[in-house]
């Protein structure tokens, strides 16, 4: 199992049943197919509908995700137009929204929509998603390619939102945040809390419960 | 009053130094034929707004690519390189707005009202120069109105009375966009004889729309 | 020819074709029957419709005009919600909207939705309309059924809107409003300017164009 | 997560000093089955939100002829005597609010959002009491957001999932009630399945839809 399906799986226990969930781009749209079969979610896309399903046959026009492939509609879906689509993700009509993460810090702050001087790719809903949505689960790596802890005391990248960040899953650990700290929930299997502490750039209380990562399925 | 115009007449409504909505999503719901005679006829110093700038060869991307956009007001820019180097090297003036935040400031512009109070943005770059009020004990930032001289629009059919039906997540950006413009242009698939569509069904009214033309067919 | 249908055919003169005009409840709503046969306009309901036509055999479910009365739907109208209503009428997309009034005065103020302590029937979409449409045309009769003028230096009853109302027309006489000062531009056929000056309760310009008090048909 | 109830259901839904949303304008697009109901418990001291109070025997002025109700927040009370009457002994609070107004309120209180600038009242006595702010040279008064604990709205048609329809002028206050209460509940004329409703037809999306009850056949 590779880093990125350990945290899908993991993300994936956190949906229950009848949840309104909006995934990011990349690694969060691989949440859905880890779901256990009794659950039933309700995908919004921002660009304009909710019952998003895996496309099935040939391409139609105007079914695609916020990511612009084609995607299909589950019977049920509705369309609108982008006002109310955000009326839906600022209103806290979504239940859950997993985001993909540059930094996160003890504060909840998220950084995920630009490098500054190097990649601007902009906030497109993300910004909204964080402000609006009921839950917002960070689902990312543990470091950047080069090793540098994700997880901070401080973010350094310009922030997404401030203080929205109430779950953090890496391939290594299950992260609370609460009251300004980061609770160490989880731990994947093998991995150890030495290991952890070494690649998280903030302090970490570690929770009573503390116990080994599920995984979904 | 006939909204109906063949193609030769789109050219002449758009001058230099124009603000323009366009409506779509990645290029669905973008009128593709509109954006085309644009590039063709090298109208310039466009201002463009709508959600983002799609990809050098698509959406509005050509007109980017072509020089002819000097600044653009979306929320994001990361699926077209050349709008990134262009805003880079100055060429280009790029004004990042969060998508939902965007929707509100032009439904502001249409409908009359003089700002909305958003959480989105606070605590970010976002909330730089803007009024911040707190309402409830939650902090909001003051977005303000957005207009165009001009909206291009996408839709699959209309009657010829200037109702509009969009088809699945091509509706995006083009309803509101209907309401925020001093000149309102449909590119339409299929045009319908007045009457045809039921009332329940229209999602933007006639009302709103100035100029309709059917989309040229591929060959 | 009774008052209110010499005012009725006065108003349907402002109408132009193409507009969208929104009618108020009472008066207002006989304008349409003078519509000369080549100005089409299109009626705007803020209970949510444009396209607002007679009523052509039984009433059918939902098509009721703003003061809850059966009407047609002419083709080509759409139907719309009461938030997509009102951006039509405060955003400007209403071309003129006819309301009757209670008192106007030279400032453009309109007085129409409540007589303190006597009768306040609220002011369902009135506030909207003066603040929204291109332009607020006052039809009411000169004076009011004990003879008060109500063409006024300033409202004494709780305005409506301020400075929103441009033309006033009663059964007597057609008034421009401009740069704070009523203009008479219009008397009716019979009617003498001392007549009007008596039942005014305000000084006004007369223009140098007056002319006899056209009618529609 | 079925949503569909029987009537018996309905009743306990509702407490004794809720705050509801009522759909419908003049009783066009007003739940009757439910507010019959209300009436029928006698549920009191209740809040209503909507357009206005119908008639004394019409859309909602059943619950207020019969001193249900402590307060209502509507656009226009004039075509229900008993409720300027009411408001005059000091027996129910009536709060005034221009009707685009309210809407707007509303919107807000469902989409997040902490206000919206309106010129609608500006220099009247709707402004008493409001933050006044200046935007491009126009006055525009601070509206604050409105919610409500339920809201009950009359739909002509939904799906078991809860997507609705509305139909014509029925529409009104409905669709943007639904985004602005901790329960929504419709009461619908017809039912069908799942996956008959066309998606680009749906007025309200399912999401928002927490229990329906189909109303009963007039005998």
């Amino acid at each position: 199992m590779d880093a990125k399906e350990r945290i899908a799986r993991r993300v994936a226990k956190e949906l229950k049943e009848g949840y309104v969930v909006n995934l990011g781009i990349g690694l969060p749209t691989l949440v859905p197919r880890f779901l256990p079969k009794d659950v039933h979610i309700t995908l919004q896309s921002e660009n304009g509908f909710l019952g998003m399903g895996a496309l099935e046959g040939e391409p139609r026009p105007g079914e695609v995700n916020a990511g612009g492939q084609p995607c299909g509609l589950v019977p049920g879906a509705a369309v609108f137009d982008s006002v109310t689509s955000f009326a839906l993700i600022r209103g806290g009509h979504v239940d859950v929204t997993v985001l993909g993460g540059l930094q996160v810090d003890e504060d909840g702050n998220l950084a995920n929509w630009m490098v500054p001087g190097k990649m601007i790719p902009g906030m497109g809903g993300a910004m909204d998603l964080l402000a609006g949505a009921k839950k917002v689960i960070v689902a990312m790596e543990h470091c950047t390619k080069t090793g540098e802890p994700r997880l901070l005391e401080r973010c350094d990248l310009p922030l997404t939102a401030k203080g929205r960040v109430s779950l953090v899953v890496t391939e290594l650990a299950v992260f609370g945040i609460s009251h300004g700290e980061f609770v160490l929930r989880e731990l994947a299997p093998g991995v150890d809390l030495d290991t952890v502490r070494q690649k998280t750039g903030a302090r970490f209380l570690v929770s009573d419960s503390l116990c080994e990562m599920a995984a979904a399925l | 009053m006939n909204k109906l115009m063949d193609w030769d007449e789109v050219g002449p409504l758009f001058r230099d130094g124009m603000s323009i909505m366009v409506g779509g999503f990645f290029a669905v719901g973008t009128p593709g034929g509109i954006v085309s005679l644009l590039a063709e006829q090298g109208t310039r110093e466009l201002t463009l707004i709508g959600n983002d700038t799609a990809s050098p060869t698509t959406g509005v991307g050509p007109l980017i690519s072509s020089g002819q956009v000097s600044k653009v007001i979306v929320s994001h820019i990361g699926t077209n390189p050349v709008t990134g180097r262009k805003m880079m090297d100055g060429e280009m003036e790029v004004e990042l707005v969060p998508q939902g935040t965007l929707a509100e400031r032009i439904r502001c512009g249409g409908s009359g009202l003089g700002g909305v109070l958003t959480p989105t943005g606070v605590g970010t770059v976002v909330e730089e120069g803007k009024t911040k009020l707190a309402v409830g004990g939650r902090e909001y930032l003051l977005e303000l109105p957005l207009r165009a001289d001009v909206a291009i629009l996408k839709a699959r059919k209309a009657d010829r009375a200037g109702n509009l039906v969009y088809e699945r997540a091509a509706r995006n950006f083009n309803p509101v966009m209907a309401f925020a413009a001093d000149l309102v242009i449909a590119e339409v698939d299929e045009l319908v004889d007045t009457g045809c569509i039921d009332p329940d069904e229209v999602m933007t009214p006639a009302a709103l729309v100035d100029r309709i033309v059917v989309s040229r067919k591929e060959a």
